[in-house]
């Protein structure tokens, strides 16, 4: 089952259990620029599965409104970069509504969002904006990296009582891979050791992990290094126990993501990781994220500005300078 | 005085109760300058004295069950819809008990109880609330509607457009009341808005547009009861443009540069809302003079007790600053 | 054939220069369709084959000094307005040659030295560009008019609105030219806008707004003719519908599923602009079968070109991936 | 003469420099919402001085469009918030404008936005947002914290050919200091040592680095540790030099700011310090930001959200041990 009919299952469960959760977005009962939400609507009807106008101000407000009056509203605002066009709904209203009015209500949307580069889509197709959304108290933030787990997160950010940012990753969304069958949840704030390791731990999400992967048994077998690989699956909340955990056994931490390295959320790991680690002297870190440049469109200047296994094996072998 | 009365005409009970209402905005409002003005009240208030025909003739028509958003001018709306005015009070100085515990202020009182879906702080921030709020009514089949107050100024934020043009195309019922107190902060309208009868953009979104004199209660009163009533039996959203004047500044302590004390003089004298529904009750047999007086003493003394009761609440305790950011989940 | 020759008519001279241009674009999209489907090149594209008049028909009464924004689909525009074919498809390989250097491709395809401001990945995002070039031209006092090119889906961002609200306000010379297909990527556009005809929102601005038939290449440089010469006359800015169609999907390798092939292949027959321009042309004695025969085949040469062009130039050299992304003074 | 009358002088010189420089913004004829802008109609007239409508999102697009047709355009966003509004202008069109088009054209632009608390103005009109706009490429960010900066950045803001983000402290808009006279820049870029030091360093910017005055004076007089305090005032570009200096000359490095800890910008500075000091073990590091939470209303809560001068020393005190 590809990622994107994994999250379709998770769709299905929450919407044939609770009346009240609706899909909204633009082109959505065509089953969106992805085809995640293929079939939504033949199931559902168009009241509940509603297509959009080009109003990503108001797609966003909608959802804060109608969550106000009883909804549950799941948005697909298509490319990450459209929800910059929201940014307002989401940071104004959306993650503060609950704190500023004193508690008196939540805000139970998702916003799914796709990111990460596919492949030459040019400047304002390829971003990743984890990196803005952590920086904003009020809001979850959660990035799979596989198809199990975008099943499991995304049920529960649906049944999550506040804003959940559901970042999925476009090179993956179409990826085939086993995703356990029935209903289950991943809950918000829970990291998975996706490999053991003992020399050197990468704490990443999204489509990184799975270079992190790839890369770890590279430095297994052509360095001799041992890597844990930490999948994050969701960065706000953050599993900070597990990531601690993990860097006071291997003594080094390298967090990273495919966006932005500067104002990136891989800083954050690291000052969070200092902040856990009592006794820092010995703990070396790094983080790796996109050069800083817009994302470029040719094929042959992407890879220059967005890192992949090649740049992660790289600065592994320079943080343990083996 | 030119308003007639319009059909079905009011009862003497129901006169009193609307005027009480207005007075109870008023009140509020010059106390709250009053206090601001004396250095006693945090952060900062944008009055809504000379509006009350808008927020009390609209909200006169709705039900606790019926939504509204409302601006940075919100205290009308809020009492208009039915908050506790001692809770709102409350809010304004950051008290516990405060509608938001403290947490808001002035510009973010709110009572989801009743659906008053917050006072904002975003210019424009109410349009795509109100529209999500009756996206769901419709959704639920329910028989509610929901009211978006805004200003002359908040017309030309894009969320304007797209929220009318949505609710044109699934005919939600949602009424946008434009309040057109003619200026936004310190600029005029006309510096800003092509077309400053708001109510002729309606038809760009295949709705209906009526532009009306919002310090009229009985105007409002008709043309809002209208918009709310289509919007309840399904015929859609109605975009009204109501004319008014707010009689202070843009916030308190406002140096008013931008409009004249003539302008504001002569239309506070004209256009008082509140005088002018007090005079045409009397006129017209509805209230007595004394009917009038009593009021204004009830009205003064709910707004002293509201007072008292927010300066005798505690303040917020510092230790609960974190909570409530979130509902569940997220250690701190 | 119900077109009429507008006043005043064409000399053949023009007709041939325009049937050229409008067959540079389609020739040039049908080869890049072609080169997409058989996995040539990077990325994805759209494709404006069917909307040549529109583009063509505003474009050519721009000069160099006018500027127009473009969007998503934005080849035909930028042909129309003089880009390097050349460069052109160089970008959508992303050569170091291309128009962009490579940085940009397909939806980002420009040329500032010619006033072509940009197409453009996000929807709506063409309107402020472009009214903030008409600001510009009018602070400088020059005759000059700035055009932004839209789809039917674009009209429902916000963006549209406040652009228009203030090209209303200051009369700009600017021209919002809504390239209205029917549908915006899978979705009808009567699904998502409450008033199809988008010339109607005009009033609400205090501006001229027209609606036409966008197939017709003679219409199109009417409506666009006259609404230019407003601009330039300082008589403020216009709001053009034209209705047109795409002949292929949202991009290329799109299933359709939202369109039948039959209402595809009507339309591609009776509203096909730039067969009808060659018929009218050769009807009403401008050109003959054979000056249009050996237009088509020019402009296949010229296409031809410009992809051994594309296909000669180098790569960008990675070692430049972070140069430009600041003009001064940011270390890497 | 105020921070606010500074940048006056600088948009004064700027404007009398070179006609292409027009400002606008909301009821900017009328001053602006803090001043700054107070008689600029008056010497400059309507056509220079341009009242906006209430339209974040055209403010910034027409800002970017004028540019391409050769204005330099210096647009008052008022508070911060209200650029969220205009962010996909911001980072969709005018960061990338440069890059993705190929470098044919700089986007000339200022964007002037007024952050930090000032007292109970509540969760829409308190924040500060820096932490996003330093994770986009293609952005310059300032943040002046006092007036003689303010005036000379601003004045190299707007001679600078790419976008500038000006964020100017609501606190310290109306303050009054001495300001040098005359026409002059501080070049983008360049922090400075505000206060030397040698067993510490505070890297900070805007307002909290007034604070920092005084809790280092206060860590002098009462703890007898001697810190130095770096004024960022340019976020981007960063001025690591210096900063990384101080870092070894003191080994241990507080970065500090008013906005959310979480997702922000120091941790940023912490991750470049650590990339830039070549001997790591010793190096001590913390950062300091407002705890996560939209900032609340009532006068006992907002300082238990955002740090100030006691917050600074506890931090200090923590990482030194004293
Ligand atoms: C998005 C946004 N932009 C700007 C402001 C600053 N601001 C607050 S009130 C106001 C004027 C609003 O005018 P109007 O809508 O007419 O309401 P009024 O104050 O007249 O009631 C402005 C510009 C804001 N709060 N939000
Ligand atoms: C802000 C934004 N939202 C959504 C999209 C995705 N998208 C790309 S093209 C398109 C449809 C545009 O329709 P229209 O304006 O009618 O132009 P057409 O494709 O028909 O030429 C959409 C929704 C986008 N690129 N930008
Ligand atoms: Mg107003
Ligand atoms: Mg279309």
């Amino acid at each position: 089952m590809t990622f994107g009919q994994a999250t379709l299952e998770a769709m299905q469960f929450a919407m044939d259990e609770d009346p009240s959760v609706v899909v909204i977005g633009e082109d959505i009962s065509w089953g969106g620029n992805f085809g995640q939400f293929r079939g939504l609507v033949d199931r559902y009807g168009h009241e509940r599965v509603v297509d959009m106008p080009i109003s990503e101000s108001l797609i966003v407000a909608l959802a804060v409104g109608a969550s106000a009056a009883g909804l549950k509203v799941v948005a697909s605002m298509s490319f990450v970069e459209f929800t910059l066009g929201a940014m307002d709904e989401i940071v104004n209203q959306a993650s503060k509504f609950r704190y500023m009015f004193g508690g008196q209500t939540s805000v139970p949307i998702v916003l799914r969002a796709s990111d990460g580069i596919r492949g030459s889509s040019g400047a304002q197709h390829s971003s990743s904006l984890e990196g803005m959304f952590c920086n904003v108290p009020g809001l979850k933030v959660v990035a799979p990296s596989n198809g199990n787990d975008a099943k499991g997160l995304l049920r529960a950010a649906i049944a999550d009582p506040d804003p959940v940012i559901y970042l999925e990753h476009k090179k993956i969304t179409g990826q085939r891979a086993p995703v356990t069958e029935g209903d289950f949840t991943v809950p918000l704030g829970s990291a998975a050791v996706v490999r053991e390791g003992t020399d050197l731990t990468v704490v990443s999400y999204s489509n990184m992990v799975n270079h992190a992967l790839v890369a770890a048994e590279q430095m297994a077998t052509e360095h001799g290094v041992s890597v844990e690989v930490i999948d994050l699956r969701s960065l706000i909340p953050l599993d900070l126990d597990t990531v601690a955990r993990s860097a006071m056994k291997t003594g080094a931490v390298l967090a990273a993501h495919e966006s932005w390295a500067v104002g990136g959320f891989g800083a954050e790991v690291l000052a969070q990781v200092r902040e856990a680690v009592p006794e820092q002297s010995a703990l070396r870190t790094a983080r790796l994220g996109a050069k800083t440049a817009p994302i470029p469109f040719s094929p042959q200047l992407e890879p220059a500005v967005v890192p992949g296994v090649a740049e992660l094996v790289a600065e592994m072998r320079r943080l343990l300078a083996v | 005085m030119t308003t007639t009365i319009p059909d079905p005409a009011l009862d003497p009970a129901q006169a009193r109760d609307l005027l009480r209402r207005m007075q109870t905005i008023r009140a509020f409002e010059s106390r709250v300058e009053e206090l601001f003005k004396a250095g006693e009240l945090p952060g900062f208030v944008h009055s809504c004295a000379g509006q009350e025909a808008t927020a009390v003739g609209v909200c006169s028509h709705l039900t606790s069950a019926d939504y509204i958003t409302s601006t940075h001018r919100g205290h009308g709306h809020a009492i208009a819809k039915g908050i506790s005015l001692g809770a709102m009070f409350a809010e304004l100085y950051g008290k516990a008990t405060g509608a938001c515990r403290g947490r808001g202020g002035s510009m973010h009182v709110a009572d989801f109880s009743i659906g008053m879906l917050g006072a904002n702080g975003i210019v424009g921030g109410g349009f795509g609330i109100a529209t999500g709020a009756a996206f769901a009514i419709r959704y639920q089949h329910r028989p509610d509607v929901a009211v978006c107050f805004f200003g002359d100024g908040a017309v030309n934020k894009g969320t304007f457009h797209e929220s009318l043009n949505f609710a044109g195309v699934h005919q939600l019922p949602v009424v946008f009341v434009c309040e057109n107190n003619r200026y936004a902060q310190f600029t005029a309208a006309s510096r800003t808005t092509a077309v400053t009868d708001i109510s002729v953009r309606a038809a760009g979104y295949g709705m209906v547009g009526e532009s009306l004199d919002g310090n009229d209660l009985l105007a409002v009163l008709d043309a809002a009861g209208r918009a709310i009533a289509r919007a309840r039996a399904g015929e859609g959203a109605t975009l009204l443009n109501m004319n008014t004047y707010r009689h202070s500044g843009h916030y308190v302590g406002d140096a008013e540069e931008y409009r004249s004390r003539d302008e504001v003089a002569n239309t506070r004298d004209t256009a008082d809302p509140v005088a002018r529904f007090a005079r045409h009750a009397v006129d017209s047999g509805l209230l007595t003079a004394d009917d009038v007086a009593a009021v204004m003493a009830e009205v003064d003394e709910a707004v002293a007790e509201a007072h008292r009761f927010a300066l005798d609440s505690p303040p917020p305790d510092p230790a609960g600053a974190l909570d409530d950011v979130w509902t569940v989940g997220v250690p701190r």
